[in-house]
């Protein structure tokens, strides 16, 4: 299962990657969003996929799965909830200002 | 145990979230934070003296009274609690430049709340002993950043933080990706636990790109070669107080954690990992001054030397020596000084000339002499021509480079100081020397002395720390023993 | 802290209060208020001559960076208070003069005197210093006082090129001597003077000794203004008059001479040095000279002179270093007794001749010989000086410098008897090239006077009617041209008190055991003395050169030497081309585009990472651990796979937002599948609130567009993407691998076991958040709280060109 | 649709399920999942779903909080439960329960963690609503 979900994760961030390269704004902030989720993913694996049961003690197993990578999970998806909206703000804030969402117009000229 | 440790964090918190309340009276917000950073910097100066009384010269907290390694652990090392120091200092300098140059427009908008939570990031990330809070921090100071940055929209500022941001995430993310492996592989996500926990592990492949992958993560924050050509100009769209801020403790930030993590985690094979610092910080240096030899807008050379400066700061941890090290941390104590009042002086010369054109300018010595000496005096520190601060800065590291054999390394870096050198004359030599232009003055001699109020202690100050280098030397000596021997550090947090 | 240290440091204090001066009492010149200082330091400093004379050395200690090695140590033997005694004397002469050269009211006196001030306790720290670092760190202060006086005429374009210039090349000097000075200090463990000699064999045994001496001499030569390093000399001479009498002429470029002569008894074993000082000296001293006869200012005649006079010195001192291999005979140290006589004979000559020069420019407006002439009756006084300091540089009889030069001369024959460093036969070439040197030197000298004083008055050329100097400003040069007869009569005052503890301090007793230098200086030896033949021919063929100038003169226009030194292509070069060079490699990475960052930032991930993975071995696959997965898990994968990869082909913007939540929402799936409650509903909301603020945001964003890219970039972008995502997943397994062989526990499992019983929940998650981890939790709501804000004030505050700094 | 009124039946009815659910999910998440960010996130949605069958105004007049207030009242809440532990003098951030008897509803865990959890609760619900209704207004 760990081998599945490793490969999983590249593919995500694979993709990701390849958004990030693009020149489109919309493009580039969707690169941003899988590759949280594949960092999660990644998070949850390196716990270990072993399947217990979830870890809520009133169940009584005799095997649960990983907290910590859920908790630290937890935590970076509510950051990355923060950070893509923000994003998405200035995505069409700069999208607005300058009536092009071509990354290659942003430059900006080069002797400034 | 001592709570201690939570107030250079909490405290800007605190002021940031009820600035929030206060967001349209800028008299009160105005002393409600002029008040907190004095507070601020008063507390981080006793936490300094504090920390260098006790025996083990480092107090630590276990947060929520959980033991390390299971807890968050707070660590003031001597090392952090100097960095606290600094950023307080910075932090109060520019609230009191922020005070005299920042639009009210823009003060309504919580900017002193971002300022505070910012200060909150770098401080938590200085003292924090745990590799997922400092990320935590990381995240607090850059988004903080990021709306600070932004803020304003103007059509440059937008471009350039929309490449900003995106490039922090992705750092951020692999940021992640680093965490997630070493917890993988150790199972711990306590600094000095993994320290421990890497140095018994046999199989050190794994480890050492891991290792990278942090190099990678807080090269890219601390503006190393080649992940820093996003930095020239976002930094140059958002007001010189936000720029100063930034140039003095965003990219500290990266290099302060690439040095907790790599003396005190990733030291298993400096021959190694640590040689691929010192080619980075060659790199750096080098391209970095060529940044700044190549741009005549004052505000875009100031801002090519903190790239410059960045390789400075980050040799002595390639070199992997004790007096290297305190070369560094020295070097990074004054660089956030003279940095701040650059950028400073920097402000003042665009407002009074109304350009950043260097070669518009010229001839200000004659009416605004004050400014043109500060300046001066802040430039050869930068250089490091003594007895300023940055002169006993380099010449640590220039001694102990050599000490360890690393003779291209100081050759480099005395190359690009004198490049560094000639970049700052030709600034200092065209905007005060020179013929009086007909360029019209927007503020007189007399009304610049205002903003200077925040620069004069800062220029005073690296003269200080040149003239009495002793005490600072001891105390960045002890600091770097203390890195060079982690056991230490790993045995009084998980005795 | 001792007198000696106050005496270094009161210059810097008296520099801060001259503003006060300046400004409070306007009616008197700032001048006079500065005379006080160099001239109570001269007169404290003569009392020590008994003292050193006896051969003894005062020493005084301060600690001032211990940590680091750098103690503010004096140490005052011979050589330093020869150096101090010039310093503190010329400086009084100098301040003396200036007051009359510089209007009170149309000058920036105290910029001008607080200059002055650092330049010169600068320079007294230099000399005084017993510790390496201290004397660096004076070192860099006189460069940097230098560059500011060359540039105290700031509006002038030639100042400024004068002060970069000099600034540049002597602060590049002092880095390599940084340098030198710090391997030094690793080889010996100190920066004590005197502890490093004591420690010679140390350093000559070490592999590193020949770098050592090429950046120690590297930054001596760049201050004493060495070939090629000289060129920022003539144009130091935009600076005011009388400071180039007193730094360009009589104290700073002798520095590097300080320098080396401190040093000799250091290196001076070695035939590299022998070569290096006494080549490079000779070959200055050649330069200077030829390169002075064809100058038309005074003060660049001057300038080369000086070159030339300090390659003179310098050669000397090389020879004399033969000493340290030939047992300090009399006939080996004499070298360096010349050296030192020269020195200071220099000084006398020299410093009065630049005065001249300031006052014939004061007086007339101009320093062109060619608009100059016949100024002997209108300033008889001022030529008479010039006669007797330009006669005593051309080595004529009865002037001080026709003692030193005959001493050169003598010293230079001699030196075929080094038997070592191949010296038979290259010997030959020393008298040869001072003989030459000799010869222009006499020449330009005679350009100097006559061309100025004698021949045609050219009334119409010049600004004012030339009229004698007032009687202030014709006292120092009166006082230099003095010591230039009284030495020339009476040597030998100087032969105990000042030249043999001086040689002894370059050749200290505990290398050498000689107690004692037997220094007798007298002006005739005889007829069956060599060097008198010399003088009596350098005379003789000087005069007819003289004679001749015109027919030969254009032999400069031959060789291309009329227009610049050709030095300063160089210098020129690398500093006009630097800005061009840098901005052609600044722009490569700097493309302003977001890929290209993100790519070279990939890029090198992949390379380091990929490098060390493999270099390493660190790539392992560990399946005995790993969980089954049941058929559902292989399907949901599938899907996720699949919309991800989709996402990058959508061109509809809404298809796109939606296909990227799927992959969210799937992953929250994947959550529950792993036994993740608390995350999958996170996830399943999160996911819902972002989907719902995308579309708010729908109107606002950009319509998707193919992308336009060339086929290369579409397949870089493609081979970085999937190097990155078989280096996570490659890395992912390994760790895993590694994470199954660890010695030691999770610290999951303490929270699995306290949670109930010391967090007080049972959801373990949510007690990590709130209770062990409750730090992460309250810094990740202070996120999004900045975020919300952040929001708010990116989409409201416009500021709408009201600007704030 | 906005003025239709079975629409707004409805989606009132639904709102108060969501919302009794969400307060649930704050209380149970320190022994079931939920906690203060789900429940925060779930009367987010809530709200959003009134946004979307009423009109902006409307919300507003409802909710007539002030939503940077919010955060920083949440802000303050958070941080003043880590305060207090230090003025016990315990490290910051602890957190302390114990289980009392409360008539009718029997035996009741006390814990500070949901006091803190209530702060996290609040930022999470001001900022959610603060970001939407910005965004949402920009669009006029």
């Amino acid at each position: 299962m760990e081998i599945l979900i490793a490969v999983l994760i590249g593919v995500l961030f694979s993709v990701a990657t390849y958004l990030l390269l693009t020149k489109s704004l919309l493009r580039v902030v969707l690169g941003t969003v899988l590759l949280s989720h594949g960092a999660h993913l990644l998070i949850l694996t390196m716990g270990g996929l072993g399947l217990g049961s979830a870890p809520l003690l009133g169940e009584e197993a005799s095997k649960y799965s990983d907290p910590l990578p859920q908790a630290l999970i937890l935590t970076a998806i509510v950051i990355s909830f923060g950070m893509t909206a923000l994003l998405l703000v200035l995505t069409y804030r700069t999208y607005k200002a300058h009536q092009t969402d071509d990354l290659d117009q942003l430059r900006g000229r080069l002797d400034e | 145990m001592s709570n201690l440790l939570v107030i250079p964090f909490l405290l800007p918190m605190l002021v940031g979230a009820v600035l929030i309340f206060f967001a349209k009276q800028h008299r009160l917000q105005r002393i409600i934070a002029g008040t907190a950073g004095i507070a601020l910097f008063v507390y981080a100066a006793f936490l300094v003296y504090i920390v260098y009384q006790t025996k083990e010269k480092m107090i630590i907290l276990e947060v929520g009274n959980w033991d390390a390694p299971f807890g968050i652990v707070l660590v003031g090392d001597m090392l952090s609690v100097l960095m606290v120091l600094m950023s307080s200092l910075v932090g109060l300098v520019c609230l009191f430049y922020a005070f005299k140059t920042i639009h009210s427009e823009r003060e309504k908008y919580y900017f002193y709340s971002f300022f505070f939570f910012l200060l909150t990031g770098v401080n938590g990330a200085f003292l924090t002993g745990d590799l997922f809070n400092l990320f935590v921090f990381f995240e607090v100071t850059l988004i903080s950043s990021y709306v600070l940055i932004a803020n304003g929209g103007k059509k440059i500022q937008l471009r350039e933080s929309f490449k900003y941001v995106v490039m922090n995430m992705v750092a951020s993310a692999f940021f992640l990706v680093g965490a997630a492996y070493l917890y993988a592989t150790t199972g711990t996500l306590n600094m000095a636990d993994l320290g421990n926990r890497v140095a018994t592990m046999d199989q050190q492949g794994v480890l050492n790109v891991i290792a990278i992958i942090f190099l990678f993560v807080f090269g890219a924050k601390g503006a190393l070669f080649p992940l820093y050509f996003w930095l020239p100009k976002s930094y140059y769209g958002p007001p010189a107080v936000i720029t100063a801020l930034f140039g003095a403790l965003l990219t500290k930030v990266g290099l302060y954690s690439l040095i907790r993590t790599f003396t005190l985690i990733f030291n298993q094979q400096p021959q190694f990992t640590h040689s691929i610092i010192l080619l980075l910080a060659g790199l750096t240096m080098i391209f970095g001054v060529f940044g700044a030899l190549s741009k005549f807008d004052i505000k875009q050379i100031i801002i090519y030397q903190i790239i410059s400066q960045v390789g400075f700061m980050i040799m002595g941890l390639g070199v992997f020596s004790t007096s290297a090290l305190a070369g560094s941390v020295y070097y990074i104590t004054h660089d956030m000084i003279v940095k701040v009042a650059l950028f400073f002086i920097v402000g003042i010369i665009i407002r009074v000339t109304g350009t950043g054109d260097i070669r518009k300018m010229s001839g200000l010595l004659k009416t605004h002499p004050m400014l043109g000496w500060l300046f001066f005096i802040a430039a050869m520190s930068l250089v490091g021509i003594p007895p300023l601060s940055g002169f006993f800065g380099k010449f640590a590291l220039v001694v102990g480079g050599l000490d360890q054999g690393q003779y291209l390394i100081v050759a480099v870096a005395l190359i690009v100081s004198l490049l560094n050198l000639f970049s700052m004359l030709r600034i200092f030599m065209n905007v005060f020397w020179g013929e009086k232009n007909s360029t019209t003055v927007a503020l007189t001699n007399k009304q610049t002395f205002p903003l200077l109020r925040p620069v004069i202690p800062l220029i005073v100050l690296t003269i200080a720390l040149g003239l009495g280098a002793e005490p600072a030397f001891q105390y960045v000596i002890g600091a770097a023993e203390q890195l060079m021997n982690p056991e230490h550090y790993i045995n009084v947090i998980l005795p | 802290m001792s007198f000696l240290h106050i005496a270094i440091i009161a210059p810097f204090l008296f520099a801060l209060i001259i503003p006060f001066f300046y400004k409070k009492i306007s009616s008197v010149h700032t001048g006079w208020f500065v005379l006080v200082l160099p001239t109570v330091l001269f007169v404290y400093l003569l009392t020590f001559i008994p003292t050193i004379a006896d051969g003894e050395v005062v020493t005084h200690l301060l600690s001032w960076v211990p940590s680091l090695g750098i103690n503010f140590n004096i140490h005052l033997d011979g050589l330093a208070l020869l150096f101090a005694l010039l310093i503190t004397g010329i400086g009084v002469l100098v301040v003396l003069y200036s007051v009359f050269y510089l209007d009170k009211d149309k000058e920036s006196l105290h910029n001008f005197y607080f200059y002055l001030m650092m330049f010169m306790g600068a320079m007294l720290g230099v000399v005084l210093s017993g510790n390496l670092m201290v004397l660096y760190v004076f070192w860099e202060l006189t460069s940097l006082s230098s560059a500011l006086l060359i540039g105290y005429w700031y509006e002038r374009k030639k100042s400024r090129y004068g002060a970069l210039k000099s600034m540049l090349i002597t602060v590049s000097g002092g880095f390599a001597m940084l340098a030198g000075f710090s391997l030094l200090y690793v080889m010996t463990g100190t920066f004590t003077i005197t502890e490093i000699i004591a420690q010679v064999d140390v350093v000559t045994s070490s592999s590193l000794f020949i770098p050592t001496m090429l950046l120690v001499l590297f930054g001596a030569f760049t201050k004493s203004a060495q070939f090629p390093f000289h060129i920022w000399l003539p144009d130091a001479m935009e600076a005011p008059t009388p400071v180039s009498a007193y730094l360009h002429s009589a104290t700073m470029v002798k520095a590097g001479i300080y320098l080396v002569a401190r040093l000799s008894p250091v290196f001076s074993g070695s035939s590299e040095w022998f070569w290096l000082v006494s080549g490079f000296g000779l070959f200055t001293l050649l330069w200077g000279s030829f390169n002075a006869v064809r100058q038309t200012d005074l003060k660049s005649i001057l300038a080369y002179s000086t070159i030339s006079q300090l390659g003179m010195i310098m050669s000397m001192l090389g020879v004399g270093s033969a000493a340290a291999f030939y047992g300090y005979k009399a006939g080996f140290t004499a070298a360096t007794v010349a050296a030192v006589f020269h020195l200071i004979n220099h000084s006398t000559f020299k410093g009065s001749l630049f005065m001249v020069a300031g006052i014939v420019d004061h007086e007339t407006g101009t320093r062109d010989i060619r608009k100059l002439g016949g100024l002997m009756t209108f300033m008889p006084i001022t030529f008479t000086i010039s006669i007797i300091g330009a006669f005593s540089m051309a080595g004529v009889y009865p002037f001080n410098g026709f003692l030193s030069k005959e001493m050169f001369l003598e010293s230079m024959l001699h030196a075929t008897d080094i038997t070592s460093f191949n010296m038979q036969s290259l010997g030959v070439l020393f008298p040869v090239i001072a003989w030459v040197a000799s010869v222009f030197t006499f020449v330009y000298s005679m350009i100097l006077v006559f061309k100025t004083f004698r021949g045609n008055y050219q009334p119409e050329e010049l600004e004012k009617k030339p009229h004698e100097a007032p009687v202030g400003m014709l006292i120092p040069p009166i006082i230099l041209a003095s010591l230039v007869v009284l030495f020339g009569f009476f040597p030998n005052i100087l032969s105990h008190t000042i030249i043999e503890p001086a040689v002894k301090a370059i050749y200290p007793v505990s290398l050498t055991g000689v107690e004692h230098f037997d220094i007798h200086i007298k002006a005739w030896h005889g007829f069956n003395f060599p060097p008198l033949y010399m003088t009596i021919s350098i005379i003789a063929v000087g005069v007819l050169m003289y004679l001749t100038l015109t027919k030969w003169q254009k032999i400069y226009a031959f060789l291309r030497l009329h227009k610049k030194d050709p030095i300063n292509y160089f210098y020129d070069g690398i500093v006009n081309r630097i800005a061009p060079i840098a901005k052609k490699i600044t722009k490569v990475p700097e493309t302003g585009l977001l890929r290209d960052y993100l790519a070279y930032m990939y890029v090198f991930f992949i390379v380091l990472v990929g490098y060390t993975l493999f270099h390493f071995g660190g790539f392992a696959i560990d399946t005995n651990n790993v969980a089954e997965i049941p058929i559902y898990a292989w399907v949901l994968v599938a899907i996720i796979a699949l919309s991800a990869i989709l996402v990058p082909f959508i061109t509809n913007r809404v298809i796109a937002i939606i296909a990227t939540s799927f992959v969210g929402f799937l992953v929250a799936l994947l959550f529950v599948m792993f036994r993740a409650p608390d995350l999958a509903l996170t996830q399943l909301l999160v996911e819902t609130v972002t989907t719902a603020l995308f579309l708010l945001c729908f109107y606002h964003l950009p319509e998707l567009r193919k992308e336009k890219t060339k086929p290369v970039f579409k397949w870089t972008n493609l081979f970085i993407s999937i190097g990155v995502g078989a280096l996570v997943t490659t890395m992912a397994l390994s760790s895993l691998a590694l994470g199954n062989k660890k010695p030691f526990e999770s610290i999951a499992d303490y929270f699995l076991k306290n949670s109930h019983d010391l967090g007080g929940g049972d959801n373990v998650v949510n007690v990590i958040l709130v209770d062990f981890r409750g730090m992460d939790t309250m810094f990740e709501i202070l996120v999004l709280g900045i975020a919300g804000l952040g929001i708010v004030s990116l989409i409201k505050l416009k500021m709408n060109g009201k600007e704030d700094l | 649709m906005k003025n239709n009124i079975s629409v707004h039946t409805i989606t009132r009815i639904a709102v108060f399920i969501i919302l009794s659910f969400a307060v649930f999910l704050l209380f149970a998440g320190h022994n079931n999942p939920g906690g203060g960010f789900i429940g925060a996130l779930m009367t987010a949605s809530a709200i959003v779903l009134l946004y979307i069958s009423f009109d902006l105004q409307t919300i507003k007049k409802v909710l007539s909080f002030y939503f940077p207030y919010l955060i920083g009242t949440g802000l303050l809440i958070a941080m003043g439960t880590g305060i207090s532990s230090m003025f016990f003098g315990y490290p910051f951030l602890t957190q302390f329960f114990d289980h009392a008897h409360i008539p009718i509803l029997g035996n009741v865990e006390l814990t500070t963690a949901l006091v803190f959890d209530l702060g996290v609760y609040i930022v999470v619900v001001g900022v959610t609503l603060l970001i939407i209704t910005t965004i949402a207004e920009d669009d006029s």
